[in-house]
């Protein structure tokens, strides 16, 4: 339980929290761990574009900091964070590792078009819908199509060194 | 003879010219280096004045690179051609006393002429080096020129006009009573500005923008070619304000008090102080103004600059009329 | 507010009277704030060879070296000491706060350039 | 990069005749590397005849991998790798990485070192806008702005340096606190040049209001909505010089941003000419709240010891970098290294928006708008275009573009 020491959160921003977790609990979002300031609410994958137009139009929460991919072993993570006023709301989904596929969220946020091409990049997460999903944002021309995304806890260092020819 | 050859080689010739070349490239460095809160040029010679000089020996030595799809022949011997206008064209400006070392009764469109061939050699140039900055170069060049070029030509023309004679020496012997500059400041002002945008200084540097297109037109050159090229750039600017004081403001005319001095010191201090002071105004103009982009450039000239000196011939006709 | 050609002259003119702030360096020393975290320096006596410098530095740019052995009650136990290679350090001065025996420090020395890459290894702790 | 090379060569022959008809299908390649660049990135532009319609970037030529090089480090010896992503904005990162973690562990910052944390991230702030409206006076041709506006910069440097030792990587933020105290009996010359820059800051303004000459290049070039920056996700003084007052200080205060007033700057609308004023006004508040902190500096420690060891969970967290909001997403499994750090700078944020500026525009007008929005990572690199109707591919530097754009500015297009 990670405990906010910034400052007091006025009491009325509380029930933003609860609000939120209402409105979503049609898309049957369970709410983790997180803190004062931090909403995290874990949603099913085949739901998670309905509940980001949710939050987007309904509740007006329009900044999306990031899309965070995490590789928790068997499945990869996505985080989509939103930023609003002094909170901060992490929407949850876990895709398969195998066929990661999730659908794009840009028609809902067009601001997130860069961050699934990085995700992309970096997991190997495609995005169906995305306009270039076939074009690289980050990685090297001569990364090898074989080599597995780094960012995978699979990929070593010195894998990417070595394919990438940088000899340490 | 002989001494008219050796005015031509020494005093008011090249080697007056070349180093007055110098010397201002030092003075442009400095003053705007000051204006700007640095030093300027400092190791060369007492306060850098050297500096120049050192510049132009370093690159004589230095190796020359030619781009392999560049024209040869255009790009060996434009530059010399290029060195060459400005210093042909100071022969017909009076410096040591009321006549020049070489005057004949036209030799004002003559001046025209050159400056015209000047920025045909190296429109020609920048073109040749065939690089995709200098060939962009080239053309801001050649738009630049046509903007400027009519206002520059009526702005000169309007002195001899009022003359009544197309000969620089007779320009500045019928100014020794008044100066032209106080019956049309308009067309000097023109001049000055047209000038600026000759020698592309701030805000007309648009041909040769250090931030967009490197060293414009002359990006491919080195060692002996960029030292002589940057020299005659130099030159034009002295040519350019030493055909201002001639025109405009009397050239070496001046109160001349009986004295043992021969009379030639008078003459060329006067001149030296009217060419610097004017080279104050246009290092202190290039300082303060952002470069100008070429529409607006063009835009300035076609539509304020022309017609101001039309209207400031016009007016010299009627009063000389 | 007024478009004005020139706007930038009278502070030019300003500026031209008062002294340039260009600094005389490399003519003139360079005068540099008492903080300057420059190149790393190493007391030999303070040094124990503790090797906690090595394990904290972000850069791995400090090895252990073995330098013999020193007595521990009765036993023989290896005696390291730090070889630091400056060319890598960042002068972070993460080992100068974790020296407990504050055998290290941030001089404010910062020329550092020289013909071979070798001189910028520092061998000065690796005394017993 | 091969193939481009010996297509450069073969195609440079057959165009070295054309190249003088100076129109869309010049074809110049360039590589990603080249004298007139200062960092590598690469938009690709769709074209319909003139008209842009689409811009693909491509960037990542300086991307180290930071953040699987994270993973593998522990959490102190993080910091020194982050601070470095950015020039600019070094202590934005260590900050906001070193608050991530904070919230982890259960301590409690020592007030001392959140005051003096805001100074640093404000002195910062400072030396980054001053830097950013001398670029715009350099790439306006206008020189002199661009040193003396880096003169002034040369001050705040300065101060810089007295606190922190270094005057852009500071290396002072720490996992719960800051690494060294302010030095007391420097304050009082500290204020008092800063003052001096708030002067110089007004001259400034009065010159970039005023300056006919650069108010031609920046006045009314490279326009955007705010709605279409509120979608796009825009962050920074782009948005509030849009209007939108979007700023982490205010909306989400950390370090002692709740203790130290500070007054937000907007404007109405957004072109160059708005974003010089945004970032010069913003250095003016940036200054109060120096010496407002610097006056109301609390006592007591900086640091407290801290294990190396960061207890499981998860915490996302953000700053005001000077280009915008910097996010930080960290991950702990209760090791001595982080699980994940995610980072997401300020500069990819605003790149929609920033391509997005592109589109619509002339091909003509597209320099202007370049020199407008500067990315974090420089200037524009390699432009490629892609011409649907002809189907023909070529590739510009940015320098080309500028010069074909103004050499081919469309006079119909009022000034």
């Amino acid at each position: 339980m990670a405990r906010r020491m910034r400052h007091t959160v006025e009491t009325s921003a509380v029930d933003l929290f609860t609000l939120i977790e209402k409105k979503l609990s049609p898309a049957n979002a369970k709410r983790e761990t997180g803190s004062d300031r931090l909403l995290v609410l874990r949603v099913p994958q085949d739901q998670i574009i309905a509940s980001l137009k949710l939050l987007t139009e309904e509740l007006g929460l329009k900044h999306l900091s990031t899309i965070t991919g995490l590789d928790i072993g068997d499945s990869i993570e996505l985080n989509y964070q939103f930023w609003h006023s002094d909170r901060i709301v992490d929407i949850k989904t876990s895709i398969s590792k195998t066929a990661p596929r999730v659908e794009t969220c840009t028609p809902v946020i067009p601001g997130a078009v860069l961050y699934e091409m990085e995700v992309h990049d970096m997991f190997g997460v495609t995005f169906e819908g995305h306009p270039w999903m076939d074009r690289k944002l980050l990685l090297p021309d001569n990364y090898p199509k074989d080599l597995p995304p780094p960012l995978l806890k699979g990929t070593s260092s010195e894998k990417i060194r070595k394919a990438v020819g940088i000899e340490k | 003879m002989i001494l008219t050859i050796l005015q031509a080689l020494i005093l008011p010739g090249i080697a007056f010219t070349i180093t007055l070349g110098l010397i201002f490239e030092w003075l442009e460095r400095k003053t705007m280096a000051r204006m700007t809160g640095r030093v300027g040029p400092m190791v060369a010679g007492p306060a850098g004045v050297l500096q120049p000089l050192a510049d132009f020996v370093k690159l004589l030595y230095k190796e020359e690179v030619m781009p392999s799809f560049a024209d040869k022949t255009v790009f060996r011997y434009a530059p010399g051609l290029f060195f060459l206008a400005p210093l042909v064209s100071m022969l017909f400006v009076p410096v040591i006393g009321p006549s020049a070392v070489a005057s004949f009764s036209l030799d004002l469109l003559l001046i025209v002429f050159i400056l015209a061939y000047a920025t045909f050699v190296v429109a020609v140039l920048s073109y040749a080096s065939a690089s995709s900055f200098t060939t962009v170069a080239s053309g801001r060049l050649v738009l630049q020129y046509v903007s400027y070029e009519i206002p520059l030509v009526i702005s000169i023309v309007t002195p001899a006009l009022l003359v009544g004679s197309l000969s620089i020496q007779e320009i500045v012997q019928a100014q020794s009573s008044r100066w032209n500059l106080l019956l049309m400041p308009f067309s000097f002002a023109v001049y000055i500005v047209a000038l600026l945008a000759e020698l592309e200084k701030p805000p007309f540097d648009i041909p040769s923008a250090k931030t967009e297109i490197v060293a414009g037109w002359l990006t491919e050159f080195s060692g002996r070619a960029l030292a002589f090229l940057k020299l005659s750039k130099e030159l034009g600017l002295v040519f350019g304000a030493s055909l201002a004081v001639a025109l405009f403001l009397g050239g070496p005319l001046g109160p001349v008090p009986q004295s043992i001095v021969p009379v030639e010191i008078f003459y060329t201090t006067y001149f030296l102080v009217k060419l610097f002071a004017l080279g104050l105004l246009i290092f202190v103009v290039r300082t303060a103004l952002a470069r100008l982009k070429i529409i607006d450039a063009a835009v300035l000239f076609w539509k304020i600059l022309l017609p101001l000196s039309l209207a400031q011939a016009f007016f010299v006709l009627v009063v000389k009329g | 507010m007024p478009r004005k050609l020139g706007s930038a002259v009278p502070e030019m003119i300003r500026t031209l009277i008062q002294p340039p702030v260009t600094e005389g360096y490399p003519f003139k020393p360079l005068q540099l704030s008492e903080r300057f975290r420059g190149k790393l320096d190493v007391d030999p006596e303070r040094c124990t060879g503790c090797g906690v410098c090595a394990l904290v530095c972000p850069v791995f740019c400090i090895d252990m070296i073995d330098v013999g052995t020193r007595k521990v009650g009765d036993r023989e136990l290896p005696l390291k000491k730090p070889e630091f290679d400056l060319a890598i350090c960042i002068s972070c001065g993460e080992c100068v706060d974790n020296c407990a025996f504050n055998a290290l420090e941030l001089t404010r020395q910062f020329e550092l350039a020289t013909a071979n890459k070798q001189d910028m290894v520092m061998r000065k702790a690796l005394v017993k | 990069m091969h193939d481009t090379f010996d297509k450069t060569v073969q195609d440079r022959k057959e165009t070295s005749a054309g190249l003088m008809q100076y129109s869309a299908e010049n074809l110049v390649p360039f590589g990603p590397i080249h004298p007139a660049l200062k960092e590598p990135e690469y938009f690709k532009l769709i074209l319909e005849g003139e008209r842009i319609v689409d811009v693909i970037p491509r960037i990542g030529y300086v991307h180290r991998g930071l953040e699987k090089a994270a993973e593998q480090r522990p959490w102190i010896q993080n910091i020194y790798m982050f601070e470095r992503t950015c020039g600019i904005c070094s202590f934005a990162h260590s900050m906001a990485y070193v608050q991530a973690v904070e919230e982890l562990l259960l301590y409690k910052l020592p007030e001392r070192a959140k005051f003096i944390r805001l100074v640093v991230a404000e002195l910062e702030r400072i030396h980054s806008h001053l830097l950013w409206i001398g670029l715009m006076g350099h790439w306006a041709g206008f020189e002199t702005l661009f040193m003396w506006v880096w003169k002034d910069r040369e001050i705040v440097l300065d101060i810089v340096e007295a606190i922190a030792g270094n005057r852009i990587h500071k290396s002072l933020a720490t996992i719960e606190g800051v690494k060294r105290d302010i030095p007391e009996p420097l304050i009082p010359g500290f204020i008092e040049r800063l003052k001096y820059i708030t002067t110089r800051v007004h001259y400034y303004r009065n010159v970039v209001d005023t300056e006919s000459t650069l108010l031609i290049r920046t006045e009314g070039i490279g326009k955007i909505s705010a709605d279409r920056l509120e979608q796009l996700c825009a962050v920074g003084p782009l948005v509030r010089a849009a209007g939108i007052p979007r700023d982490v200080r205010r909306d989400d205060p950390y370090a002692a941003y709740n203790d130290v007033p500070m007054d937000l700057v907007t404007k109405s609308g957004v072109d160059i000419h708005t974003l010089m004023q945004q970032r010069l006004d913003e250095v003016v508040v940036s200054v109060n709240m120096i010496i407002y902190a610097l006056e109301h500096m609390p006592p007591g420690p900086v640091k407290l010891r801290v294990p190396p060891v960061v207890p499981k969970g998860e915490n996302a967290s953000h700053v005001e970098a000077p280009r915008g909001e910097l996010f930080y997403f960290v991950k702990s499994n209760g090791g001595r290294m982080p699980e994940r750090v995610k980072v997401r700078t300020p500069t990819l944020a605003n790149l929609p928006s920033a391509l997005e500026m592109l589109k619509g525009h002339t091909l003509a007008d597209v320099p202007v708008v370049l020199t407008g929005i500067d990315p974090c990572f420089g200037c524009m690199d390699r432009l490629s275009f892609l011409d649907r109707d002809s189907q023909k591919l070529w590739r510009w530097s940015g320098e080309e573009l500028r010069q074909y754009g103004i050499h081919h500015y469309f006079p119909e297009r009022k000034k």
